[in-house]
């Protein structure tokens, strides 16, 4: 059975300015994340707050989520102390389909590095074949990083400039690819008709308000293209059904 | 039946703790959480005649000690429900509440016709005359006593199975609604659904909720709820279902003390879903340590 | 004038900040802490034809995110405030609103013909139609517009000081009765007073209160008292004064956007003593950030 | 001017099983506090919660409270860490008049034994003549006591067995004396009647739920003899015109 998870915060690491990496206990949650998927964690509000995984360690029992201080619960938690105690839900919603293909694209945009992160560490892992290709706002955001990933910057302060788009035009295309893509809106909708462009099939991941994360109160959703003729679309939960789609799945 | 068993007019339920329309969809996604036959019942997500997509944009604002919802029921359709998930929810081995919303006298008219014929797999209609965010009927209904008469009377002519009217707060007299409903046949009243609010996002100046306003529910709204349930306690001769700011089992034993014969968990799922699970546990210790049945608090309330 | 200048019909107030009437008494205890001339005004303690000692017993009850009250208008009566306590408003160099409560129509008239020799030193009559602690009267009249309007008119008739209604959120359709009160002659409505609410103590299975019920305040209220200033603020043509909830700069400036001309804090006052010092140099840091007058905010809400 | 302090927490002990004693950092409130004042504390609730002032130390810029477990917000100040910071209002309210007499006799029952322990140390400290009767529910519930006190207990596991008055009963008054008792209010009835019936001055200290704690919003008012006739009572402000009254000043 799925519960709520009392973790401890073991370590908080600032990887920018305003950005906070923190490892918290739970091995439940490490052994049972798939890339993609996201926990709801507690804060002095009223309502949790969503996070990409953004990389697990099944036998140290850890995972790991990225903070970026928006507002003021992610500012909280971006400074939590270590060894504070915070409520946990998850792994919650659908990760992206790791088997569709050998190779793999992964593009991120500015927090999207997150759940981008534990993709790749994941097809690493599987020893599949993964091109990363990562934007920033400018240098001062870059984090999660290496050297044989393709990085961007809008500043043009730090690797390539301009967007992703940019970094993935450099790329050859080789047998049966597979994007995931996670970041803000537009840059989805690019890379995504970029990819279709190529025929490849493409994944993004959607973010929405919520308030349960599991699907039952139905606050987050995105709108789908409707089966039924006459029925402009459909409201599909971001927590349950996505928050991973298939590009052209939601309406962007 | 254990200590925790409770009637609400002629329906047994084995706890008082029935799950709020709107915070469990049909069941599916809780009882990955915890076997939902502890509960007492489980009320659907608020249904319609057609299926509905609900309101559009963001749907929830957080404030303090509760939230906004603008979801504008969205929901399968009354049909599509009693094809798929009618079945699931009877199998739950819990109360089966449906939840019937609806724009006009017609379409409560039409949702109890369409549900009649499944009436062995019900427990009772809880019926929304109190929902904010619908543009017409639903909680403009359910404001005005005599249209309240109108519609409870109308759907009791319909049906056998009981009527629960869930009623809004936003109302100047909330006993007076609750009257009409009870003399139009209503076998219970719900108290309360969500107040109508608003939250401004002071840097677009818009509000934050793109329905503009929402229904607030969660703590913040309880002492309006409890203060809703006394008073109609006093007032009427049938059971009253409390709902509105639950967290704990305390703040269960108030809304009974008070006058309810059974509650509703909303919010509370939200933010803890498997609450139910310690509430449970922390109403049979009382009632272990105080040696009493649950079903006794009812009312129990001593005004000064 | 600085940036923070607002001007709620004829009275012109140096801030938008008023301490609202039941959170400051007469102003004596709080001017030991601050210098109560930064201000836009104060609301006396609701006062009363003849002295009231209000309910007795347990007059406060804690609640999530707020607080009940049932003080039920506990003041010195209207002659010796007059007496005692006016000049010393006056001399606090902000604007003094004096806050009017009665049983009936009569009541009202009698109040406004005790003042109204007083007008020099007095910049607004503040109308309570919305005490929720008292038997008859107030909260009583402030729910039904054909009261208001005939209790407003009569006021209108005797004064020509500023008359600012201020108003229960108790009500089913909180415009109708705002609209009452304007067409009445009214020059602001104040939105909102405290809502009924009802806290139990199931050690006891009674009411905290002693008067059984109270008025809820505080953070918790904040999203109804939005959403009634917005919904006001497109039906009247008079000025607003916000009022519920407010604890910070933020507070302030998402009421004016929806609507209001100046703001009343409460219970914040009770938490913070000093919170309007803070909020005054949070204003000012946030016009001049902005460049704005804070009085062009108001009413800047753009509906979705 | 008076103003809110926010204030660390330097020392907590427990007293009891239930009983904690904050030392807590404020110059100001120590300098200014008189005996019988109390403080009013932030917890995470929505109202500060009202302590008699134990003990100041004006050296040391400190000021004590002893907080008895009752409910959620004492719970949590009794459990608090060294080094939190609370918010505080005070000194508050009015405090006993010291001046009154050069002889005291002080008694305390239940959490009265904190501002009557301040009492009892600055009389002391000026040299008064002072006899400290202090009466527990049980022998668990004894604390800040000395040999030099009369103590009993209800249960009679601990000194004398009785109230308060078991104690003052063994007194002999001498000359000038002046009472100050602050407990529940039977005993503090019993006391006064006790002072009344030998022509001693007595003072008590009321409590009420309280809200702001400064005179301003007017819940948490005691009955007192209404001046004017035909009115059959006045409600004065616990916070500000007490806590601290004269026995007979208000109605119990
Ligand atoms: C599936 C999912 C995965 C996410 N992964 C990450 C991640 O890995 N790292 C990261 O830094 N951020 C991530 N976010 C965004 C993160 O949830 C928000 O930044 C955070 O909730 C903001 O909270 P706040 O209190 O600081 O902001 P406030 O604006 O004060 O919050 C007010 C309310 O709005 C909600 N909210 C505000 N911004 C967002 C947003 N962008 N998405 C959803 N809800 C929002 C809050 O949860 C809260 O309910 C993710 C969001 C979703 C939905
Ligand atoms: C002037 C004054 C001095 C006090 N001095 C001390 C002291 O030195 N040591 C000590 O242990 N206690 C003292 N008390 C009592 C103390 O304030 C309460 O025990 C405490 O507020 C209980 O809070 P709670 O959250 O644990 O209880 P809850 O019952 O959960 O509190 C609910 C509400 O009731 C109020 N409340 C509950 N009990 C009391 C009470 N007895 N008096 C006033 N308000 C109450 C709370 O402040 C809160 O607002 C004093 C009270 C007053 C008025
Ligand atoms: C997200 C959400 C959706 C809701 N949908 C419905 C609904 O469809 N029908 C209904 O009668 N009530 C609905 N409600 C109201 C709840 O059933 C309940 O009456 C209200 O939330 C107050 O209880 P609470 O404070 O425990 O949440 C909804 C509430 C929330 C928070
Ligand atoms: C203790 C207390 C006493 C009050 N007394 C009065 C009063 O005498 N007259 C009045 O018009 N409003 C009175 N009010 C209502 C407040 O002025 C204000 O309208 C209400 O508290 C909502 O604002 P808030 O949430 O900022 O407190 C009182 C409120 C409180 C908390
Ligand atoms: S957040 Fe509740 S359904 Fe998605
Ligand atoms: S607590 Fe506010 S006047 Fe005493």
């Amino acid at each position: 059975m799925n519960r709520e998870y009392s973790c401890k915060i073991l370590k908080r690491d600032m990887l920018t300015s305003d950005t906070a990496y923190l490892t918290i206990e739970c091995a439940d949650i490490a052994n049972r994340a798939v890339p993609g998927q996201f926990v709801n964690v507690s804060c002095s509000r009223f309502l949790k707050r969503p996070f990409g995984i953004a990389s697990v360690d099944t036998s140290a029992g850890t995972f790991n989520i990225g903070i970026k201080v928006v507002g003021a619960g992610s500012s909280e938690l971006a400074s939590i102390e270590e060894g504070s105690i915070v409520n946990v839900l998850g792994p919650l919603g659908n990760g992206f389909d790791l088997s569709a293909s050998d190779s793999f694209i992964l593009v991120s945009g500015g927090t999207g590095v997150f759940p981008i992160n534990f993709a790749y560490e994941t097809l690493r892992s599987k020893g599949k074949n993964v091109t990363m290709v990562q934007g920033f706002r400018d240098k001062s955001q870059v984090c999660l990083t290496s050297d044989e990933y393709i990085v961007t910057t809008d500043a043009g302060d730090y690797g390539i400039k301009g967007t992703c788009i940019a970094g993935l035009d450099t790329l050859k295309i080789e047998g049966n690819t597979t994007v995931c893509c996670v970041g803000p809106v537009p840059m989805m909708k690019a890379v995504g008709n970029w990819a279709s462009g190529k025929g490849l099939k493409c994944y993004i991941s959607m973010e929405q308000r919520m308030a349960c994360g599991i699907g039952i109160c139905l606050v987050c959703v995105c709108k789908k293209k409707a089966e039924e003729e006459g029925i402009p679309f459909e409201h599909v939960r971001c927590c349950k059904d996505g928050p991973v789609f298939e590009f052209g799945e939601v309406i962007l | 039946m254990s200590r925790l068993g409770v009637k609400v007019g002629s329906v047994s339920l084995k706890s008082p703790l029935i799950l709020a329309s709107g915070t469990c969809n049909f069941g599916h996604e809780l009882s990955e959480y915890y076997d939902l036959s502890i509960l007492g019942g489980l009320s659907s997500k608020g249904l319609t005649i057609r299926p509905r997509a609900g309101n559009e944009g963001v749907r929830v604002a957080e404030t303090y000690a509760g939230m906004l919802n603008s979801v504008g029921l969205q929901n399968p359709g009354v049909d599509y429900f009693i094809e798929h998930d009618l079945d699931y929810m009877r199998s739950l081995n819990t109360g089966v509440i449906v939840n019937v919303a609806g724009h006009s006298y017609d379409d409560y008219m039409e949702m109890i016709r369409k549900l009649e014929p499944h009436k062995d797999k019900i427990d009772a209609l809880e019926i929304n005359l109190s929902c904010p965010n619908v543009k017409a009927g639903c909680m403009s209904i359910g404001s005005d006593p005599d249209q309240v008469f109108e519609v409870v009377s109308g759907m009791r002519s319909l049906t056998g199975l009981p009527l629960w009217i869930k009623l809004t707060p936003n109302v100047t007299d909330i006993k007076s609604v609750a009257y009409s409903a009870q003399k139009a046949g209503a076998d219970a009243v719900v108290l309360i659904n969500t107040m109508l609010g608003m939250v401004i996002d002071i840097r677009t100046k818009r509000p934050v909720l793109h329905n503009n306003t929402g229904g607030y529910s969660g703590p913040a709204i309880k002492p309006v709820a409890v203060r809703m349930v006394a008073e109609c306690s006093k007032a009427l001769s049938i059971p009253i279902i409390g709902c509105g700011g639950i967290m704990d089992y305390k703040d269960v034993i108030e809304f009974m003390i008070a006058g309810a014969s059974a509650v509703e968990i909303g919010t509370a799922s939200l933010i803890h879903p498997t609450c139910p699970v310690d509430i449970t546990e922390d109403l049979e210790k009382y009632c272990e340590e105080n040696n009493i049945d649950i079903s006794s608090l009812t009312g129990t309330l001593q005004l000064w």
